[in-house]
């Protein structure tokens, strides 16, 4: 175990945080800051993935499918939006759970029954493919640079979009007090629709883009949907920069401990019983993060701290 | 009177692929034969394992079935065969081999008609040694099921281990094992990776650079996943009991059959399902299921024609098979297998042994 | 509330009625499915306790759940080996008597409870959920991995265990039982529910900092009702694991803790019998949707959709319409 | 010249329990009317029905000559009425700055007015409101009005937890708006003492229906007595 | 007489740069009613919420009939005597007035962990919540949720919550706030009354109550105590009339 190697794991560990933050993005717009439950979110993300499946397959470019899932999954979202979460602001918050719970099994099924229950194929496009030399040796693929800098560019916009735009002011007035921005002349439940709409595009951007090294397939998405959540609490709710934060503690924490942990284990176990124990303590590792987190800052790193409990 | 057989299979969710292919080979089996006294109930169990056991219980007591089969996961087969052959009823597997019930736990009116699940790995052990590997780099996901795989790849390879990986169930990221692999000095990389792990890390393993031959079990090359790995899997050697290019004229009339049936070319479930109701008519027609001594002599006597050409069970009711190794080509546009070696030949398991029957 | 009352008998009685009858018309089946109603009522009925009356929205119950099926797995297994569990500090044998199982799987999930419930309780609202997941996903994944219960293959344990002049391998027999205990945690629910405890429970749900000033110390009231929560459902899992002869990983799964959920959402949040209706109709919708199509999982989520959408308070509110106030 | 909002008999409900029973009120453009009542009459019910946040059962409320009546509380709000609402209800986790921003529209209230009417707030403009105290929450709900530039400006107990020097400059602030701009007011509020000075007629609740509208000067103590339940005036 | 039930010992707060609480002592007499007035944002509820727990102070001890209480929780300082009423109505929403009456009497007689009696089945309890809810003008209210009282009803209730706690000493932070011009009277008349079963700490922005019930008053400024004596001292006080009364104040 070379220190070049723990290097390259650190950036895998960066890398997929970075991934996590893309795949959460929308979640973060839609649960953190509009404080909606959307379970649905990981079939956002799977429509996505479909869709630019489908498209690419269909027009043989892989530019066309990232079209087609922002196209389709802002569509879902609108949909979801107004046939469904519209109706459910002024509820408890177990209700949205029930109906975005029911959304999932609609949408995954209906998946199924439109493409088939085998996974579909999506494959990076040639110019992204391949691998380049990084310093220290070592080469690194083009395409996880393209995840890079798609994740780093969506939490650039998604921060100004929320703390330096008037929409984004409005949608934060709307998570407080619903009845008083609009007693106050502002049309919250079209900004809802639309803010949802871009959190949905999100969703289905991060499918087409990571489904494309990953398996493109019904129920990819609830993986992701945990993930997000995780990411999104430890970060503390409604903190574009805490999810961000959060998602790279996550990455980093799980990659190394996939790596480390064995190799740990092994000063104390056989080779054999060190990986198994290794390996299970890494599959535990980002719950064990959140839960040490949340111990120690019950809302979060960036969360708003209430001074008067 | 008619035979009832309980299908319990995946029909729905993730895996359901495995389990429509497993009932479209069975039923296409029961067609072919107009064999009109077996009446087959199907039922979806969501690959969860209460829903099975659900599914079980109904079909023993509401509507009396003789045999079940059609389940497609390990931990669902532990849930559902152990109490079902403990009622007295048949279970013919046609995809889980779980060692538990081939070692200790056999039971007389329990038969594998797929492999036991250490088979494969076995094969591409046996195989890899046969290649001249001698620095393989061995990775599954940390589970039962993979902790066996990799198991029994070691039983039959004989050279070091560059390195030894249990990846996170359901993980779909592999860049840190990749990284792991590259810094190895391997000659050689062994995975077991079912269903969408395997797909996201070949695709990973394609982009990365890294290009040490790949071996695995046949699982993530089978024609119904394969389409999705696309270029990515071109050329890695895996193992199998079953391929469409097996020549034997049973196996190429099932191939055209079923793709003229169903439109699509069958995958390694579609055998096992396919053979799985061939050896039930063949008992059926020899046995009847309420003289149970005469019908499991029936079953033992795997008297049906495989389209693995040569087929029967050993002491432990679990196939004696040649295993096949293949590599993934391009025939047109379409991604498939050839063979292009024997793994190992009559192979049978290495929990016969334990099996006291 | 006497819609309310006319209801929670109807499902009180009808559900015995049920099993009866299928009883005489010799379905089996039918008296499991039964039986799985009230196991899985039961574990709703827990959640609810925590859920429904303090507002604690627990996603790791299926960790409770869990414990409680392996409690009868581990015990169940090494009875039938006839080795200990474990010889030191003291020697624990295993056991295949129902009560005493239950005792075990009681005690296990209280202390389980206790410690998470003492973690957990450091955070609140979504934090809460999320912090019990994070316990409910470490518990799945140690399962998964940990060989010496047979890990994702879990555990078969061949012949339910036993009860005292009762054969539980009938399934009527098993359904008594499992009913039985189901009725004393609804007994045990309606009770809490209007009494001082459930009153400050019911009150911290709405309004933390008002109860604390009243001079009542909200965390121990709230740790308190979790472990009694963790038990009930602890309970239901020791039931389910000897109704399937099996338990595995999947007991333990956040989709397990996302079903008790939804029982107890459908039926009614807060409701005492809601649960085991919300369990009852989702049971039957599994059963009977099954056979419709290969996408029945798509009518499932129409119906779900259709309920909350249209009915405040799950179908107990739109049946019996909404509760005065939770409890 | 026409009132620019009317109530005709309107009766308003919460679900199942009706609160309004037929208000009648009128508030001519550019003057200050005063809606009193004592507690749980119907004050704050009468201005939820005006902004559309409680649905008219019967009656009509007309403002500018058209009807607001199923018109949706942010298209009325539009129409030009600025509510400070209650009990404040501020946006908690926004800014004093980004409370006001959320709602500004074009017109003579800008950031700056404001921060000249309450100097409190620009030390605090940074803050988010949660962390405010009970009185810079009130000033920033009048000020959050104030910035959506209504005709109509409806306080609903605004003054309410202001320290007295505050409250002077607000009723400063009252007839200066009053006076200039043209802009009208309805105001809930307990200190007749001030409402005598500003207000230029009085509307009394009794049980969800006005009993009784005229000026100041009409409002006999006999009146005050039996509806507000005050001896004398506020002042001893 | 200098036998104070309630002492606050060099209290300070920040939150980050601002000083919130400065160095703050106060003494509070028996059956006295002693007010604490101050300019909006002059550290009034944070010093409340010091007192009674919820806000920890930075440095100082809070002393309640002798003993010092610094590190007790908020409940721990209710049960020991201490009955604070919010600035913004906290009231359990789904519960009607009577359920939020003997809430808050189990919790001062410690009657809580009981699992099978019904709550309002406990005779004395509810009589008690009763009685208060009464003296406060909401008898025929009872059984309304709190969510549908209007404003000063909800007021209203939260004052009977905090004399249900029979307590050593009160915290009001303005209970005058929205309780109409009907109420004042009845309410101030009230306030007057609680002297006598305990002495009150008044946060009130309401002059005419203040100058009318008060025995003592200090005035906080910028988290500093400005000054304190008799009403009649403190009226006339040019720095209390400058940052607060303002100029042309008459009582
Ligand atoms: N959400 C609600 N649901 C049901 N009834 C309500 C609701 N809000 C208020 N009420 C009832 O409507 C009546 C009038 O309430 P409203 O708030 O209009 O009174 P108000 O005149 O504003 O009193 P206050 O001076 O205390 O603010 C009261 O009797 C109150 O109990
Ligand atoms: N958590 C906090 N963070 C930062 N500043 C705070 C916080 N809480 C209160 N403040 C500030 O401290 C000051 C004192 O607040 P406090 O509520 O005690 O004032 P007050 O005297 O009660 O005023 P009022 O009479 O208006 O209620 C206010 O200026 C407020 O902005
Ligand atoms: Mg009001
Ligand atoms: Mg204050």
């Amino acid at each position: 175990m070379t220190a070049s190697l723990i290097l390259e794991q650190l950036l895998n560990g960066v890398q997929f945080g970075v991934m996590i933050f893309l795949m959460a993005a929308g979640l973060t717009l839609v649960f953190g800051v509009m404080g909606l439950i959307n379970l649905a979110h990981g079939s956002l993300y799977m429509i996505g993935a479909f869709a630019s499946a489908a498209v690419a397959a269909f027009t043989g470019s892989f530019f066309w499918g990232l079209a087609a899932s922002l196209a389709a999954a802002a569509a879902a979202g609108v949909l979801v939006e107004a046939l469904v979460m519209r109706r459910l602001y002024d509820r408890d918050h177990l209700d949205q759970v029930l109906a975005t719970f029911a959304l999932i099994l609609i949408f995954s099924e209906g998946t199924r029954w439109v493409f088939g229950s085998f996974p579909l194929y999506l494959d990076i496009p040639e110019v992204l493919s391949g691998a380049v030399p990084i310093p220290g040796g070592g080469q690194y693929p083009v395409y996880r640079l393209c995840i890079i800098f798609v994740g780093l560019a969506v939490g650039v916009l998604l921060y100004w979009l929320i703390h330096h735009t008037r929409l984004g002011i409005r949608i934060r007035a709307g998570e407080n007090d619903r009845e008083m921005i609009d007693a106050l002349g502002v049309n919250i439940s079209k900004l809802y629709t639309a803010v949802f709409a871009i959190g949905a595009a999100l969703a289905g951007l991060a499918g087409a883009m990571v489904g494309a090294i990953q398996s493109v397939q019904v129920g990819m998405g609830e993986p992701v949907l945990i993930l997000a959540f995780v990411v999104i609490v430890i970060g503390g709710i409604g903190s574009i920069r805490g999810a961000f934060i959060g998602s790279l503690l996550v990455g980093v924490t799980d990659t190394m401990g996939r790596f480390l942990l064995p190799e740990f284990f092994r000063l104390f176990f056989d080779p054999a019983g060190a990986t198994a124990a290794g390996s299970a303590i890494a599959s535990m590792a980002i719950y064990l993060l959140m839960a040490v987190v949340l111990i120690f800052r019950p809302s979060g790193l960036f969360g708003a701290r209430r001074v008067e409990s | 009177d008619p035979v009832k057989v309980g299908m319990i299979t995946t029909l729905s969710g993730g895996g359901a692929g495995l389990g429509i292919d497993v009932r479209d080979g069975f039923m296409l089996a029961l067609k072919q034969s107009g064999n009109t006294d077996i009446e087959v109930v199907i039922e979806d169990d969501q690959r969860k394992p209460d829903t099975a056991v659900q599914i079980a219980d109904k079909m023993i007591q509401s509507e009396k079935v003789d045999v079940l089969t059609g389940i497609i996961w390990s931990n669902l087969a532990m849930a559902v065969v152990p109490s079902a052959t403990a009622q007295g009823k048949f279970y013919l597997s046609p995809n889980a081999g779980p060692s538990a019930l081939a070692g200790r736990g056999c039971h007389p009116n329990y038969f594998n008609v797929a492999w036991q699940n250490d088979n494969l790995h076995e094969a591409a052990g046996a195989y890899a040694t046969d290649a001249g590997y001698s620095n393989s780099f061995i990775l599954a996901p940390n589970y039962p099921a993979g902790q066996d795989a990799l198991t029994g790849y070691k039983r039959f390879y004989e050279g070091e281990l560059a390195g030894e990986i249990y990846t996170k169930l359901g993980q779909t990221d592999y860049a840190a094992e990749i990284a792991q692999i590259r810094a190895s000095d391997a000659d050689s990389v062994f995975f077991f990776l079912p269903g969408g792990m395997g797909i996201s890390f070949l695709k990973q393993y394609a982009g990365s650079g890294v290009d040490l031959p790949l071996t695995g079990p046949a699982f993530s090359f089978d024609q119904g996943i394969l389409q999705a790995v696309g270029e990515s899997a071109l050329g890695v050697k895996n193992t199998s009991q079953w391929s469409k290019d097996i020549d034997n004229s049973v196996n190429a009339a099932f191939v055209s059959d079923f793709e003229a049936e169903y439109g699509r070319l069958p995958s390694l479930y579609a055998s096992q399902g396919f053979d799985t109701a061939n050896l039930l008519i063949s008992a059926v027609e020899t046995a009847d299921v309420s003289d149970p001594d005469a019908f499991r002599a029936a079953l033992e006597a795997a008297d049906f024609d495989s389209v693995r050409g040569e087929f029967s069970f050993a002491s432990n009711h679990h196939p004696i098979q040649d295993i096949y190794v293949r590599e993934v080509i391009k025939e047109g546009d379409v991604f498939t297998n050839k063979i292009v070696a024997i793994g190992l030949t009559d192979h049978s398991d290495a929990y016969v042994a334990e099996c006291s029957m | 509330m006497n819609r309310e009352l006319l209801l929670n008998f109807a499902i009180g009685l009808g559900l015995p009625l049920v099993a009866g009858v299928a009883l005489l018309l010799d379905e089996p089946f039918v008296v499991t499915l039964a039986t799985r109603v009230a196991i899985l009522g039961l574990a709703g009925v827990g959640l609810n306790l925590a859920l429904g009356l303090g507002g604690l929205v627990s996603f790791g119950h299926a960790v409770f759940f869990g414990i409680g099926g392996y409690a009868v797995g581990v015990l169940a297994s090494h009875a039938q080996l006839y080795t200990p569990v474990m010889t030191w500090p003291f020697e624990i044998s295993g056991s295949s008597s129902m009560p005493a199982i239950w005792l075990v799987a009681i005690v296990a999930s209280a202390l389980a409870g206790l410690l998470i419930g003492a973690l957990s309780l450091r955070t609140s609202g979504v934090y809460f959920i999320m912090i019990t997941l994070a316990f409910g996903q470490m518990a799945y994944y140690f399962a998964i991995s940990w060989p010496a219960y047979g890990g994702e293959d879990g555990l078969s344990i061949y012949v339910r265990n036993s009860f005292p002049r009762l054969n539980t391998l009938v399934p009527f027999d098993f359904f008594v039982v499992a009913y039985c205990v189901l009725l004393c945690a609804i007994l045990l629910f309606s009770r809490v529910a209007i009494s001082p405890f459930g009153l400050a429970l019911n009150a911290t749900r709405q309004n933390l900092a008002r109860v604390q000033s009243v001079g009542i110390e909200t965390y121990r009231l709230q740790l308190t009702a979790f472990v009694l929560s963790a038990v009930i459902t602890g309970l239901a899992g020791a039931l389910y694991a000897d109704l399937n002869r099996y338990v595995s990983p999947s007991m333990l799964s956040w989709t397990i803790s996302g079903e008790i959920m939804i029982f107890v959402i459908l039926g009614g949040v807060g409701r005492t019998w809601a649960p085991v209706l919300g369990a009852a109709v989702f049971v039957i919708l599994e059963q009977w949707l099954g056979g419709v199509s290969e996408y029945w999982q798509i009518f499932l989520g129409v119906i779900l959709l259709a309920v909350v959408l249209f009915a405040r308070g799950g179908l107990y509110g739109m049946i019996a319409g909404e509760a005065r106030h939770h409890g | 010249m026409s009132p620019i909002l009317k109530l005709s008999q309107v009766s308003a409900a919460y679900g199942p329990s009706q609160v309004l029973f037929g208000v009648d009120l009128e508030v001519e453009s550019g003057q200050v009317v005063a809606l009193m009542g004592r507690n749980g009459m119907g004050k704050t019910t009468t201005i939820r029905a005006i902004c559309g946040l409680l649905p008219v059962l019967q009656g009509n409320v007309s403002f500018d000559g058209e009807t607001v009546k199923g018109k949706k509380p942010y298209q009325i709000a539009q129409m030009g009425i600025g509510l400070v609402p209650e009990g404040r209800r501020c946006f908690s986790s926004l800014t004093v700055e980004e409370n006001l921003l959320a709602v500004a529209r074009p017109g003579p209230w800008k950031l700056e007015q404001i921060w000249g009417l309450f100097p409190r707030l620009l030390e605090r403009r940074g803050q988010v409101a949660r962390n405010l105290s009970g009185g810079e929450q009130q000033m920033l709900a009048i000020s959050r009005a104030l910035v959506t530039n209504p005709r109509l400006l409806v306080l609903d107990e605004a003054t309410e937890g202001l320290a007295p020097v505050v409250r002077q400059e607000i009723w400063r602030a009252v007839v200066a708006l009053k006076g200039n701009s043209g802009l009208s007011i309805l105001i809930v509020d307990k200190s007749l003492r001030e409402l005598s000075q500003v207000a230029d007629s009085v509307i009394l609740l009794e049980n969800g229906r006005s009993v009784w509208n005229g000026t100041f000067e009409k409002l006999s103590a006999h009146l005050v007595e039996k509806y507000l339940g005050v001896g004398r005036v506020g002042v001893d | 007489m200098d036998d104070p039930v309630l002492e606050l010992h060099n209290l300070s707060k920040s939150f980050g740069a601002l000083r919130v609480t400065n160095d703050v002592c106060l003494k509070v007499e028996r059956k006295t009613i002693h007010a604490l007035i101050g300019p909006n944002g002059a550290g009034k509820s944070t010093l409340i919420g010091q007192i009674a727990g919820s806000i920890l102070p930075d440095s100082g001890q809070v002393i309640l009939d002798g003993e010092d209480i610094s590190n007790v929780s908020v409940a721990g300082r209710t049960r020991r005597g201490l009955a604070r009423s919010f600035q913004v109505s906290a009231v359990i929403p789904d519960f009607t007035v009577l359920q939020n009456g003997v809430l808050a009497v189990q919790g001062s007689r410690g009657i809580v962990y009981r699992f099978f009696r019904p709550a309002l089945g406990e005779g004395a309890v509810v009589d008690q919540a009763r009685t208060r809810i009464e003296a406060v003008g909401l008898a025929d209210r009872e059984h309304v949720p709190a969510a549908a009282l209007s404003h000063g009803e909800r007021r209203r209730l939260e004052l009977a919550m905090a004399t249900a706690l029979d307590p050593k000493i009160f915290l009001l932070d303005e209970p005058m706030a929205g309780i109409g011009t009907d109420g004042s009277e009845e309410i101030t008349t009230i306030l007057d009354g609680l002297r006598h079963t305990a002495p009150v700490l008044l946060v009130e922005h309401d002059m005419d109550v203040v100058f009318r019930l008060a025995d003592m008053v200090s005035v906080l400024v910028d988290g500093k105590i400005l000054a304190t004596g008799k009403p009649a001292e403190i009226q006339e006080n040019p720095d209390v009339r400058r940052v607060y009364l303002g100029e042309d104040f008459e009582f």
